[in-house]
C-alpha cells in the first residue's frame, strides 16, 4: 500500500522524536479547524446544500464500503440498499418510539442496516468476487421492493416519501444548511475516527489477512468466517448512518428510488477512485464524485453553452465523466489517495525520493 | 389439487421458459467476455442500447434491413476492437475489480454517444414478425417467442460452430483454458480478443433486436443486464450452456412465482426473486450448475 | 502496491466452505470446547509437559486420498516424534504437498486419520490449528501483502485475541493487554530472525529471503509447538537456502519445536533432519535417518531422472 | 516544505475550483424588468423524451409570449436549465445554483422525487412549485401546502376520472356494479398512491378489483398478463410510468387481451408509450388533460411564431402537438396567466415569489378565457383558489390509431367532492407531524415581498 509505505518512510527519516507526529496530525488538525471554524461562517447555502451535505454523506458511505471491500476484500454492489435500511429505520425508530433523541435513532437505524447486511453477508461465506458482488444485489432489489412495498415503513404515507424529522442532538437543533452541515460533519467525524481505530486494531489486521489470503488466514487461526460478517456488518453500519445523513442532513425527505443500483455504483466508484483500504480515499472519491460534475457543467455551459442545449451538454459530460473514469484507471490505479500523496513528496523539498 | 388448473400453469411455464431464453441471450455476451478476459462487462447492457438504437435510427433513415444490420455489425466489431486496444488493453494484469470499473465507465460513454448520436427519443422496432398468441391446446402461445427462442438457437449453434471450426475459436478456447499457455504458443492475445469482444457486439446486437422489439428502443434497454446476471450466477460466468440453461430455470421459476406465490406476498417479486434463487441454488450446490473445478490449492 | 480484490476466480465457491460451515457451526454449539481445548494448549506450552511424554507429537495413519480417481495418498503412515526434525521428500507428484495439506485439515482424506498430540482428528479441524499448537509455513509464500512484516507476525497470534472489535476500538484493558503481549511476542521474533529494519514495511514489498523468514516468523508468533514447513527453500539461492536453514536449526533448538519438513532439496534436508520418509506415488517407500535412506536402493531409483528443483505451479 | 508553501497551494487550488463553481453566478445579472423561470429539465437519461417535450413546450411557449407580445405587460420571460436526468440530488443542486436568480416566479421540476426534496426549501423561499398533473396528491390542500401547486389533476382526481370514464362506456356509473377491473401499477409509490382510491371507489360502486404489482422497470410482464387473462376483467387500467407501458401494451396482446379494453393513466398517455408498443398500442385509450395536436390556435401561433422562423426549442418537428408537448405549453399558460393576475394586482413589474403565489390562487381560467388564449379544447379550464390548489381540472380520453391520439370523449369532471376530505385527513395528518398551522383565507391574502 502506497499510503503505509510513504508512511513508513517519513517516519524512518533521522528527526526528533516528536516531530514526525506533530507534522504528521498538523495537516488534519488544520483540516478540522477549518471545517468547525472557518466553513459554518463563510459558506453560503448553496457550498452546503449542493456541495458539502452530499459529499460528508456520500465519504461517510465510501468509509463504511471501504471497510468491507478495501480492507476485507469482499466487494459489494448492494451499499444503497444499506443506506436505505439506514435512513427508513432510523425514520421509524424516532417516528414510533417517544422521546427517543434522534442521535439514537440514527444509531439504530445504522444497527438495523448492520443486521441486514449480516443477512446479506452471508452468501460471502461460500462466494467470492464476482459472484458474491452479483449475490449482493439481491440485497438491492429486496430491500428496495420491502421499502416500496410495505407502506408501514413509510408511516402509511400515500406517496412512499418520508419527512425528514428535525435535527437535535444533546438538545441542540440543527438548522439551516449550516447547521445540518455541522451535524452531518460531527457525525462523520466520529464515524471516521473510530474506523480509524478499527483498521488499526487487531479486527482490521484480520480483515486485510482475510483480504489478501483467505487460507493462511484461516490456517494461522483468524475466524475468516467471523471476520467476513463482521466486516459486513460493521460497513453497513456506517453506510447505514451515511443513508441517515443523505436522508435527514441532505436531501430532508427519502424515498426508495433514491437509493438505487446507481446509488451503490456511485459509491463503490468514490472508493475506488478514491484508493481502495484508505479512508482518506473515500473522502477523495467523494469529492470527485460530487464536485466534478458540477465543474464540468458549468464549464461546459460557460464555454458551450450557446451552441448546444443542456442536453447535448449532458451527454458530453457523460462521455468525458466515464472516459475519465477508466483513464484514472489505467494512469492511476492506486487512487487520488496515491496520486495526493505523490502530489505532496513532490512538493516537500526536504523529503527524500522514496 | 383437483381443481388445479394445469393448462394454466403450462402456460405460465412455457411463458416463463421463453422469457428465459431472453435472459439468456443477454448472458450469453457476459460469459464471452468473461470466458477470455476475466471480465464482468457491465457495458454488455449500453451496447445493447447502442446496437439496437443504431439499427433502428439507421432503418428509420430508409436503409434496408439487410444492410441495417451489417452496418451495424460493423459498427459492432468497430466498438469492440476499439475497447480492447484503448481500454483494455492498458489494463492487462489489473485486478478484476479495476476491470469492472472501467467497463462501468464505458457504459457511460456507450451511452452517452449512443445518446449523442442518435437523440433520446423513443423508437418503435418491428421486426415484422406478428406477436398474436396462437393456441396449442388450450395454452397460449407467443410467436415472437419462438421466434426469438430460434434466433438464440440459431446464433448459439452458429457461435458453436465457428469457435469450434475457426483459427479465432481455437485461440479463443485455449486463452479461456489458460491465458499465458495460449500465449506461450504464439496465438495472439488481442486479436483473439478483439475478436471476441466483435462476437460480444453480435450478441449485443440480436439481444437488443429482439428485447428492443419487445421494449421499444429506448434507454431502459441497458436495465435487461440486471435479468440477466442472476442467470450468470447460476449457470457461471464461463459456461454458455451454463448461461442457456440457468436462463430457462431463472425464466421459469420467477415467472411460477409471481404467479404462485406472488398474492401470498402482495406481488412484484420478480424483481429479486431471481437472485434468491440463484443464490439459494448455490448454497445447495456450491458447484454451480455445471460444477467446474473443485479444489483449491494450498 | 493494489491491495487486491481477493480472488476472482472461476469457481463460485470455496472448497473449503463446506467444511468450515461445519466447523464454525460446531464451535459455536460447544462454546465451552474450544475455549478449553485453547486454554489446554496454552497450558502445555507454558509446562512444556505432554500428558503421554513418549506418544507421538504428532501421527498420521493409514491416510487415503484420492481427487476424481487420481490417488494423491495411498496407505501412508507417518509418526512424528516430540521434537525431532521429521523430513518428507519425494519427487514431483509424489503426494508431499498432499500431505501437508491433510495435516492441515485443508483436504479430507477419505480413509485414514490424524492424532495430535494423542488426540485423533479426522478430518484436521483447520481453524483449531492454531490452538492445537500447530502452524504452518507454506510452498508459495502466503504473507498478508498489504500488512507490514511487524503485522504479519503480530496476526500470527491471533488466534488468542478474545477482545471483542468494540474493547480493541475502545481501548479497554483486556484489548491493550492482548495487543501489546502479541506486539512483545512479535518484537522478540523480529529481533530473533533478523527482521528490524523491515518491520514497518509492507510484507509484499520486501525480497524474496525476508518474505521467507516473516513467513517463519508468523508461523512460530502462535508459540506452536509443531511446525510443519512445506517446501522453505524452493526458490532460494544457496545462501539464502544456508541461512534459512540455519533459522530453522536456531528456531528448532530456541522454542523446543517438532519441525516436519517438506523438502525437495536432498542436501538440506539430509543436513537438517533427525528422521526422513520418502513418498512415491502417493506411497511411503522408505523411512529411516538420513544415513539410511541416502543408503535405500528404492530412494535411489525414485530420484532418478528426477530434476531436484521444484518446477511444478502447485501453490496457494 | 513549508507549513507555509503548503497553505497557498492548498489555497490556490480552493480558490481555482471555487472560481469555477461560482462564475455563472457573476454572469447572471438580472434586469431590472424580468421574471424568471430556473428550469430543473432532463433532456438525457430514461425519462429524456418526456423531458424534451415538457421542457420543449413549456420554453415554447415563454418564447412565443416574449416575441409576439414582448412579455407579460412589458415583463419579460426569461429562464436557464439545468439538467437534472431525472435524479434528485441533482435536482437539490440546481435549486440551489439557480435560486438566486433575481425574480424567480416559479418551480416547475415535472419529477415527483425532486419536487419533494423541494417542498421544504420553496416554502422557506416562498416561491411556487407547480406539479402539474403530478405530485403530493395532499398538496391540493392550500391551508397546509401554501406553496405547492399540482395544478389540473391529482392523482385522486384522475383515479375518479377513469372510473368516472368507464362509467360512461358502460352507460352510466350504476352500471359499474358487477364489472371486473384491474388496475396495473408500478412498483413505486407512484404507483401504489392509488390503491386505496380505486378500493374506495370500488366499494362505492360495486365492482371487482384486482391490483396487480409491476416491479420496476417492468420490461417483463408475462406473469402479470396471464394472471390478468385467468381474472377476465373488463377493463384493465395501466398505471405504468417509462418502458412499463409499452411492454403493458405487447405482453397484452401476446396474451390475448383487448387492447381497447385498456385505459392508461395520465403519465401512460404519451406518444412515447404507444409507438414502441408498435401494432400492439392500435385502439388504447388513456386519460389526459390536455388533448394532443397541433390544431389549436395557440400551437399553430408558436409554429408560425417559432418553428417557421428557426426558433422552436423542440429538435424534431413531428413532435409538435404531441402530449408532452401540449402539456409543457398547457403549463407554460398556467404559469403565465398567473403572472397576469397577480400583476393586476401588484403592478406590471417583476413580482416576487409570494406575489406569484398570490397569482397562482387567484388563477381562475373559465372556458371562455381558455378559448380567448387559443387553447379551446386543448384544455378545459382551471379554477384554483387559496385552499384548492389543483384547480378541478377536467379531464378527457384520447385514443391511439397507430399513428396519433384522437379525443374519443367529452371533457369529464372527477368527483372532487368525494375526494375532498381524503385529501384533508391526509394534509392534517402532515400538519400535526411538521407542526404546521393550518392557513386561513386571510392569511392566503396576505403577501410578502
Amino acid at each position: 500500500m502506497t499510503v503505509a509505505a510513504s508512511e513508513t518512510t517519513a517516519s524512518l527519516l533521522p528527526a526528533s522524536p516528536l516531530a514526525p507526529a506533530v507534522i504528521k496530525a498538523a495537516p488534519l488538525a488544520l483540516l478540522l479547524v477549518v471545517a468547525y471554524g472557518v466553513i459554518p461562517f463563510i459558506g453560503d447555502s448553496y457550498l452546503f446544500e449542493a456541495i458539502l451535505l452530499p459529499f460528508l454523506a456520500l465519504s461517510l458511505a465510501g468509509v463504511g464500503l471501504n471497510l468491507l471491500t478495501g480492507y476485507a476484500g469482499q466487494v459489494s454492489l448492494g451499499s444503497a440498499a444499506f443506506m436505505a435500511v439506514g435512513a427508513f429505520a432510523a425514520y421509524n425508530f424516532h417516528l414510533r418510539v417517544e422521546g427517543l433523541p434522534l442521535a439514537v435513532a440514527i444509531l439504530l437505524g445504522g444497527v438495523s442496516a448492520a443486521a441486514i447486511g449480516l443477512i446479506f453477508g452471508l452468501p460471502s461465506l461460500r462466494l467470492r468476487g464476482f459472484y458474491l458482488a452479483v449475490s449482493t444485489l439481491a440485497a438491492q432489489f429486496f430491500v428496495q421492493w420491502v421499502l416500496t412495498k410495505f407502506s408501514w415503513f413509510s408511516n402509511q404515507s400515500a406517496s412512499g416519501v418520508i419527512d425528514a424529522p428535525p435535527l437535535t442532538l444533546f438538545g441542540l437543533t440543527f438548522e439551516g444548511g449550516a447547521g445540518r452541515y455541522l451535524f452531518a460533519l460531527v457525525v462523520v467525524t466520529v464515524l471516521t475516527f473510530l474506523a480509524a481505530r478499527l483498521v488499526q486494531s487487531e479486527t482490521g489486521r484480520n480483515f486485510i489477512a482475510v483480504r489478501d489470503n483467505e487460507t493462511a488466514a484461516r490456517i494461522i487461526g483468524i475466524p475468516v468466517l467471523r471476520t467476513k460478517l463482521l466486516a459486513f456488518a460493521l460497513s453497513s453500519f456506517i453506510i447505514g448512518v451515511a443513508g441517515a445523513l443523505w436522508a435527514f442532513a441532505y436531501l430532508r425527505t427519502v424515498e426508495p428510488a433514491g437509493f438505487n443500483l446507481d446509488r451503490s455504483f456511485q459509491i463503490l466508484f468514490i472508493v475506488i477512485i478514491g484508493g481502495l483500504a484508505s479512508l482518506r480515499g473515500a473522502f477523495f472519491g467523494a469529492a470527485l464524485i460530487v464536485v466534478f460534475p458540477l465543474i464540468l457543467s458549468r464549464l461546459g455551459s460557460l464555454l458551450l453553452g450557446d451552441v448546444f442545449d443542456s442536453g447535448v451538454l449532458d451527454m458530453t459530460q457523460r462521455i468525458v465523466l466515464g472516459a475519465l473514469i477508466i483513464l484514472f484507471l489505467i494512469l492511476e490505479p492506486d487512487g487520488l489517495v496515491a496520486l495526493w500523496d505523490r502530489l505532496r513528496r513532490r512538493l516537500q523539498p526536504g523529503s527524500r525520493p522514496a | 389439487m383437483a381443481d388445479f388448473d394445469w393448462s394454466f400453469f403450462t402456460e405460465v411455464l412455457v411463458g416463463g421458459l421463453l422469457s428465459g431464453v431472453m435472459y439468456s441471450l443477454v448472458a450469453i455476451g457476459f460469459v464471452l467476455i468473461y470466458k477470455t478476459s476475466g471480465v464482468l462487462n457491465f457495458a454488455q447492457g449500453a451496447l445493447l442500447l447502442f446496437a439496437a438504437l443504431t439499427f433502428v435510427s439507421l432503418v428509420e433513415r430508409g436503409l434496408p434491413f439487410a444492410l441495417a444490420f451489417l452496418v451495424t455489425f460493423a459498427a459492432m466489431v468497430l466498438i469492440g476492437v476499439a475497447i480492447e486496444r484503448t481500454v483494455l488493453r492498458p489494463l492487462t494484469n489489473k485486478p478484476p475489480i479495476t476491470l469492472f470499473m472501467a467497463t462501468l465507465g464505458l457504459s457511460y460513454i456507450i451511452e452517452g454517444a449512443a445518446q449523442l448520436l442518435w437523440g433520446t427519443q423513443v423508437h418503435g422496432l418491428d421486426l415484422g414478425i406478428e406477436d398474436l398468441p396462437f393456441d396449442v391446446a388450450g395454452v397460449f402461445v407467443s410467436q415472437f417467442d419462438l421466434f426469438a427462442a430460434a434466433t438464440a438457437a440459431l446464433m448459439v449453434a452458429l457461435l458453436s460452430a465457428f469457435f469450434r471450426y475457426s483459427r479465432i475459436g481455437l485461440g479463443f478456447r485455449a486463452v479461456a483454458d489458460d491465458p499465458f499457455a495460449a500465449l506461450a504458443i504464439g496465438l495472439r492475445l488481442p486479436f483473439i480478443w478483439a475478436s471476441v469482444w466483435a462476437a460480444a457486439g453480435l450478441v449485443a446486437l440480436v439481444a437488443g433486436l429482439l428485447w428492443g422489439a419487445r421494449l421499444g428502443v429506448q434507454f431502459s434497454l441497458s436495465l435487461v443486464v440486471l435479468k440477466a446476471l442472476p442467470v450468470l450466477v447460476l449457470g457461471g460466468f464461463d459456461s454458455i450452456l451454463g448461461a442457456i440453461v440457468g436462463g430457462l430455470l431463472i425464466g421459469a421459476s420467477e415467472k411460477l412465482a409471481e404467479v404462485y406465490l406472488g398474492d401470498l406476498v402482495g406481488g412484484g417479486i420478480e424483481g429479486w426473486f431471481a437472485y434468491v434463487v440463484a443464490l439459494a441454488f448455490l448454497l445447495i450446490r456450491p458447484a454451480g450448475l455445471f460444477g467446474q473445478k473443485l479444489v483449491e490449492r494450498v | 502496491m493494489f491491495p487486491t480484490v481477493h480472488a476472482f476466480a472461476g469457481f463460485p465457491h470455496h472448497s473449503l466452505a463446506a467444511e468450515l460451515l461445519e466447523l464454525e457451526a460446531e464451535s459455536l454449539r460447544a462454546p465451552g470446547s474450544l475455549r478449553d481445548r485453547l486454554l489446554r494448549a496454552e497450558d502445555g506450552r507454558t509446562k512444556s509437559v505432554e500428558p503421554a511424554a513418549h506418544a507421538p507429537a504428532l501421527e498420521l495413519v493409514n491416510i487415503g486420498l484420492s481427487f476424481g480417481g487420481v490417488v494423491a495418498l495411498d496407505g501412508v503412515d507417518l509418526k512424528v516424534a516430540p521434537g525431532e526434525i521429521r523430513a518428507i521428500i519425494g519427487p514431483n507428484g509424489a503426494g508431499k504437498s498432499s500431505l501437508i495439506n491433510v495435516l492441515c485439515g485443508v483436504y479430507r482424506p477419505q480413509r485414514g486419520h490424524v492424532a495430535i498430540g494423542g488426540q485423533v482428528h479426522r478430518p484436521v479441524p483447520t481453524q483449531k490449528l492454531a490452538a492445537l499448537g500447530i502452524a504452518r509455513t507454506f510452498q508459495n509464500l502466503a504473507l498478508f501483502k498489504g500488512l507490514s512484516a511487524l503485522d504479519n507476525i503480530t496476526a500470527g497470534r491471533s488466534y488468542s485475541t478474545r477482545s471483542s472489535f468494540l474493547a480493541q476500538i475502545a481501548g479497554l484493558p483486556q484489548a491493550r493487554r492482548e495487543r501489546a503481549a502479541a506486539l512483545e511476542r512479535a518484537q522478540e521474533l523480529i529481533a530473533f530472525f533478523h527482521l528490524d529494519a523491515y518491520a514497518d514495511r509492507p510484507a509484499g514489498t520486501l525480497p524474496y529471503g525476508v518474505q521467507k523468514r516473516v513467513e517463519l516468523a508468523r508461523a512460530l508468533a502462535a508459540g506452536p509447538r509443531i511446525l510443519l514447513l512445506d517446501e522453505p527453500m524452493a526458490g532460494m539461492t544457496a545462501t539464502e537456502k544456508n541461512e534459512l536453514a540455519s533459522f530453522v536449526r536456531a528456531a528448532h533448538r530456541r522454542f523446543g519445536l517438532t519441525v516436519v519438513l517438506i523438502e525437495h532439496d536432498i542436501g538440506v534436508v539430509m543436513e537438517l533432519s533427525d528422521r526422513i520418509a520418502v513418498l512415491d506415488y502417493g506411497r511411503k517407500i522408505a523411512d529411516g535417518t538420513p544415513s539410511e535412506i541416502a543408503a535405500d536402493q528404492k530412494v535411489i531409483d525414485a530420484y532418478l531422472g528426477v530434476a531436484p528443483e521444484n518446477q511444478d505451479g502447485e501453490g496457494i | 516544505m513549508t507549513l507555509h508553501t503548503r497553505l497557498k497551494t492548498a489555497a490556490l487550488a480552493a480558490g481555482i475550483a471555487l472560481a469555477a463553481l461560482s462564475l455563472p453566478a457573476f454572469t447572471r445579472q438580472a434586469l431590472a424588468d424580468e421574471q424568471h423561470f430556473p428550469l430543473q429539465s432532463y433532456r438525457v437519461g430514461p425519462y429524456a423524451a418526456g423531458g424534451t417535450g415538457f421542457f420543449g413546450g413549456f420554453i415554447d411557449y415563454l418564447n412565443l409570449i416574449n416575441t409576439r407580445d414582448g412579455g407579460v405587460n412589458g415583463v419579460k420571460l426569461t429562464w436557464s436549465e439545468a439538467e437534472t436526468q431525472y435524479e434528485v440530488e441533482r435536482g437539490v443542486e440546481a435549486y440551489e445554483r439557480l435560486k438566486s436568480h433575481q425574480g424567480i416566479a416559479a418551480w416547475n421540476p415535472l419529477s415527483v422525487g425532486i419536487a419533494y426534496a423541494m417542498i421544504d426549501r420553496i416554502t422557506a423561499d416562498k416561491v411556487p412549485l407547480i406539479t402539474i398533473n403530478h405530485g403530493r396528491t395532499d398538496s391540493t390542500d392550500g391551508r397546509v401546502f401554501p406553496y405547492v401547486f399540482p395544478l389540473l389533476l391529482n392523482p385522486y382526481s384522475e383515479t375518479s376520472g377513469i372510473v368516472n370514464y368507464i362509467a360512461s362506456k358502460e352507460g352510466g356509473l350504476e352500471k359499474l356494479k358487477g364489472k371486473k377491473i384491474v388496475v396495473l401499477y408500478h412498483g413505486s409509490p407512484y404507483g401504489k398512491e392509488t390503491i386505496p382510491i380505486y378500493e374506495l371507489l370500488a366499494q362505492k360502486y360495486g365492482f371487482t378489483l384486482q391490483q396487480i404489482e409491476v416491479p420496476h422497470p417492468g420490461n417483463e410482464q408475462q406473469s402479470q398478463w396471464l394472471t390478468i387473462r385467468r381474472a377476465k376483467p373488463d377493463y384493465v387500467v395501466l398505471r405504468g410510468w417509462g418502458v412499463m407501458n409499452p411492454v403493458a401494451l405487447k405482453t397484452a396482446a401476446k396474451t390475448g387481451f383487448p387492447v381497447d379494453h385498456i385505459i392508461g393513466n395520465v403519465w401512460s398517455n404519451s406518444e412515447e408509450d404507444v409507438i414502441p408498443a408498435g401494432e400492439a398500442a392500435k385502439g388504447y385509450t388513456a386519460i389526459t388533460t390536455q388533448a394532443s395536436g397541433a390544431d389549436y390556435p395557440v400551437v399553430k401561433e408558436i409554429v408560425k411564431t417559432l418553428y417557421d422562423q428557426g426558433k422552436g426549442n423542440l429538435e424534431d418537428k413531428k413532435r409538435i402537438g404531441s402530449v408532452y408537448h401540449n402539456l409543457g405549453i398547457v403549463n407554460g399558460i398556467l404559469n403565465v396567466e398567473a403572472i397576469r393576475i397577480a400583476q393586476a394586482k401588484f403592478g406590471k413589474r417583476t413580482l416576487t415569489g409570494d406575489e406569484v403565489r398570490w397569482g397562482f390562487e387567484h388563477l381562475q381560467l373559465d372556458p371562455a378565457r381558455v378559448e380567448a388564449l387559443g387553447a379551446k379544447d386543448l384544455f378545459h379550464s382551471i379554477n384554483v383558489t387559496w385552499d384548492n390548489h389543483e384547480g378541478n381540472g377536467y379531464v378527457t380520453f384520447q385514443q391511439w390509431d397507430g399513428t396519433k391520439w384522437k379525443v374519443v370523449s367529452d371533457w369529464i369532471a372527477p368527483d372532487w367532492a368525494l375526494l375532498r376530505p381524503i385529501i384533508e385527513k391526509s394534509s392534517e395528518a402532515y400538519a400535526a407531524e411538521k407542526g404546521i398551522k393550518l392557513r386561513t383565507a386571510a392569511d392566503a391574502e396576505g403577501v410578502t415581498n
